[in-house]
């Protein structure tokens, strides 16, 4: 790349990164969510839950 | 509403030290600037301008926090929520002061302060305009800030986050009038646009100041 | 009428859980499919630039990047007008989760003009409109940021940082303006290479792909975020239990 | 006319109480009692619109408020800020009056005295007299005995005995009961946690 190859593959690279990082962030975060949702679901019975709707 | 001014009035006149602090800041500032960077031989250049408007806005970010803060922990600023037929007019007023006690008094001695900083007598007129046009917007905006964070008890950092971005338009017009050869409005458009932000945040600011207050009234 | 019914329902957060699962996967595969095609095009086949050579390809992530960045500020000064007016709790979940994809994209758009600026320009730093605007942004940006740490009570933290989105929305056209205003009195434009007008199409249809499968990821990160900021906030309302007990 | 239904206030988007109903004539009085962090300070923040984070509805004439904080500039004396607070509400101020209802809560001789030299008692006793003075119908006053002496305590509740023979209406968030002839009192209590 003429010797600008280390200029565009860190732009690339961060670009990625950023992608990435914004990416699984919010993935991890919806999984939390998820999780302590069933588990409190868990600990209610079922049919209490079902009681309240 | 005769009582309301009167009473902004004698709390301005009273707080001797909200008076002295901004404009003795800027003179040190101006003593400190010299002190540190003015060399005699070269001529000017502008730059002491610019060192100028910059300390005008460090000193109006420094009196900022005190816009509100008395009113709201001694609880002035609930009764003017609670009982005021109008809060608006008198939190355009309370700003007014604050304006009145920086930019203005500082305004007024610019003539001074330049020609400490080294600049040429043909434009102290033009640094005293601008100042006098530019610094209102300063107390104006700067209050939208005052406002959210004058509720937490010491929101100094923030607030300076907060609004040094939105004193940029001010500083970049402002010194840029000060340095114009003329003053005729016709020929720098600057000028104008010091004038529109001026107008602008004149009559805008204060409903956000309004929506920022009572939040930090709820926050109570 | 119908609009209005619509507006209204879009305002609260189960209906806009429901349906927005259905445009988190639409949004999803398209930015997958545009940012792959994007990255290989704009790295591999996209031709050089007469002057500037193989250090254009930054300019497929430097563009999507700064444009991005604005658009999101934008949305989130929307949101605190929709909060305002219609006080509408999703707005402040929008300015939520609008932030850390803004503020990464901004600090991405200056990483990559600086990096572009090196081989262009000679230099990583160059006191230019459109640096000093997207700086000035990314502080806009941490303001918010800032105020929404600074406060405790949600409902009242979505409201402060709402006003000063709204503010600085106000703000940065202004801003942007006095700011080229402030270059072209310093330093005469020397460098307007971005502008050509005539750009190949082998050049600005790969960066097209890239804009709009940022905007796609985009879409997705911010409707993702919201979605997950939802279940944690009505976590105590039937509905979400009732999702709870099918997630189990 | 006071009223509640089913009025319920939101901290941080939990709610601090058990749905409230409650209906106020003109000339009544309400006492407001509950433990610390029951929200009674923030029910009466929210009847004067200073939150308004609740569920239910509520209607409440045009109030006169007092609540912890005095609402006192320590620049100015009493006199001054008589004048400006009157002035804030619309109504009309005269110094006699200013200085009879200053005699009334024994400040009379601190009538040109600069609140900052006062001890926060003394202060107290000042804030009260705006209370004479306003013109409201309404009266909401949060904790009002705070650092009062014995004479004082007495004096907050014949003020309020007046104000409701006068036709006027009061709430108040207390701790120590009302010594008025007629009241009803509403028992707050605090909910555990967040129940939405």
């Amino acid at each position: 790349m003429d010797g600008h190859g280390l200029y565009v593959w860190m732009s690339y690279l961060a670009a990625l990164l950023i992608i990435f990082g914004n990416y699984f962030s919010v993935r991890s975060l919806l999984r939390k969510e998820q999780k302590s949702l069933s588990w409190s679901a868990d600990k209610h019975s079922v049919t209490d839950v079902a009681d309240e709707l | 509403m005769g009582s309301v001014w009167v009473r902004e009035w004698r709390a301005v006149v009273r707080n001797r030290s909200a008076i002295i602090n901004p404009v003795a800041f800027v003179f040190l500032g101006v003593l400190l600037f010299n002190l540190g960077s003015r060399s005699y031989e070269e001529s000017f250049d502008g730059s002491a301008l610019g060192m100028l408007w910059v300390l005008v806005l460090i000193a109006n970010l420094l009196a900022l926090d005190s816009t509100f803060r008395r009113d709201f922990e001694s609880g002035l600023l609930e009764q003017i929520f609670v009982s005021a037929e109008v809060p608006f007019l008198i939190l355009f007023l309370k700003v007014l002061m604050q304006w009145m006690t920086t930019g203005f008094l500082i305004s007024l001695l610019s003539p001074l302060l330049a020609l400490l900083m080294g600049v040429p007598y043909e434009l102290l007129g033009n640094t005293f305009v601008a100042l006098l046009i530019g610094t209102p917007t300063l107390s104006f905006l700067g209050a939208i800030g005052a406002s959210l964070t004058v509720g937490m008890g010491r929101g100094g950092a923030l607030l300076a986050l907060l609004v040094l971005p939105l004193y940029i338009p001010v500083l970049i017009f402002g010194v840029d009038v000060s340095q114009s050869q003329s003053i005729a409005l016709t020929e720098i458009s600057s000028l104008y646009w010091l004038f529109f932000i001026s107008l602008a945040s004149l009559t805008l600011a204060p409903f956000a100041i309004l929506l920022g207050l009572k939040i930090s009234l709820a926050m109570d | 009428m119908k609009i209005k019914e619509l507006w209204h329902r879009l305002g609260s957060p189960r209906w806009f859980f429901y349906y927005s699962g259905a445009w988190v996967r639409f949004f999803g595969v398209f930015a997958l499919i545009l940012l792959s095609v994007g990255f290989v095009w704009g790295l591999l086949f996209a031709p050089p630039e007469q002057y500037q050579g193989n250090s254009f390809r930054i300019f497929y992530i430097h563009l999507p990047a700064a444009i991005l960045c604005q658009s999101l500020y934008l949305a989130m000064g929307v949101g605190g007008f929709v909060l305002y007016v219609w006080r509408m709790k999703l707005a402040d979940i929008l300015i939520a989760a609008c932030l850390p994809l803004g503020m990464s994209l901004t600090v991405l758009a200056l990483f990559t003009g600086a990096v572009w600026g090196k081989p262009t320009w000679g230099t990583w730093w160059e006191w230019d409109g459109r640096i000093v605007s997207t700086t000035v942004l990314l502080f806009l940006y941490i303001g918010i940021f800032a105020i929404r740490e600074a406060i405790s009570d949600s409902e009242l933290r979505g409201k402060a940082s709402g006003l000063v989105a709204m503010v600085g929305m106000i703000n940065i056209p202004i801003i942007k303006y006095s700011v080229d205003w402030w270059t072209t009195l310093h330093q005469p434009a020397t460098f307007t290479l971005t502008e050509k007008p005539a750009m190949p199409i082998e050049m600005w249809l790969p960066a097209l792909v890239m804009v709009i499968g940022f905007y796609f990821f985009a879409a997705h990160n911010v409707l993702t975020r919201m979605r997950a900021e939802i279940l944690r906030r009505e976590a105590k309302t039937a509905w979400v239990k009732k999702l709870a007990v099918k997630m189990v | 006319m006071l009223k509640l239904t089913d009025l319920v206030v939101l901290r941080d988007e939990a709610r601090l109480f058990q749905p409230l109903n409650a209906t106020l004539e003109a000339g009544g009085c309400v006492e407001l009692l509950g433990p610390n962090g029951s929200g009674k300070s923030t029910l009466l923040r929210t009847m004067i619109g200073l939150h308004d984070q609740y569920e239910g509805t509520y209607e409440c004439p045009d109030c006169f408020y007092q609540g912890h904080k005095l609402g006192l500039d320590d620049l100015m004396n009493p006199i001054e800020n008589l004048e400006w607070f009157l002035g804030l509400e619309g109504s009309s101020f005269d110094e006699d009056s200013a200085r009879k209802a200053l005699a009334r809560v024994n400040m009379v001789e601190y009538a040109l005295v600069p609140c900052s030299r006062m001890s926060q008692g003394q202060k107290r006793r000042v804030s009260m007299v705006r209370w004479i003075l306003s013109k409201r119908l309404a009266w909401i006053l949060d904790e009002p005995f705070t650092l009062l002496d014995a004479t004082g305590v007495r004096l907050v509740n014949e003020l309020i005995q007046e104000k409701c023979e006068a036709g006027g209406l009061v709430v108040c968030a207390t701790h120590l009961p009302l010594q008025v002839q007629e009241k009803k009192s509403i028992q707050l209590e605090a909910l555990s946690g967040s129940q939405v």
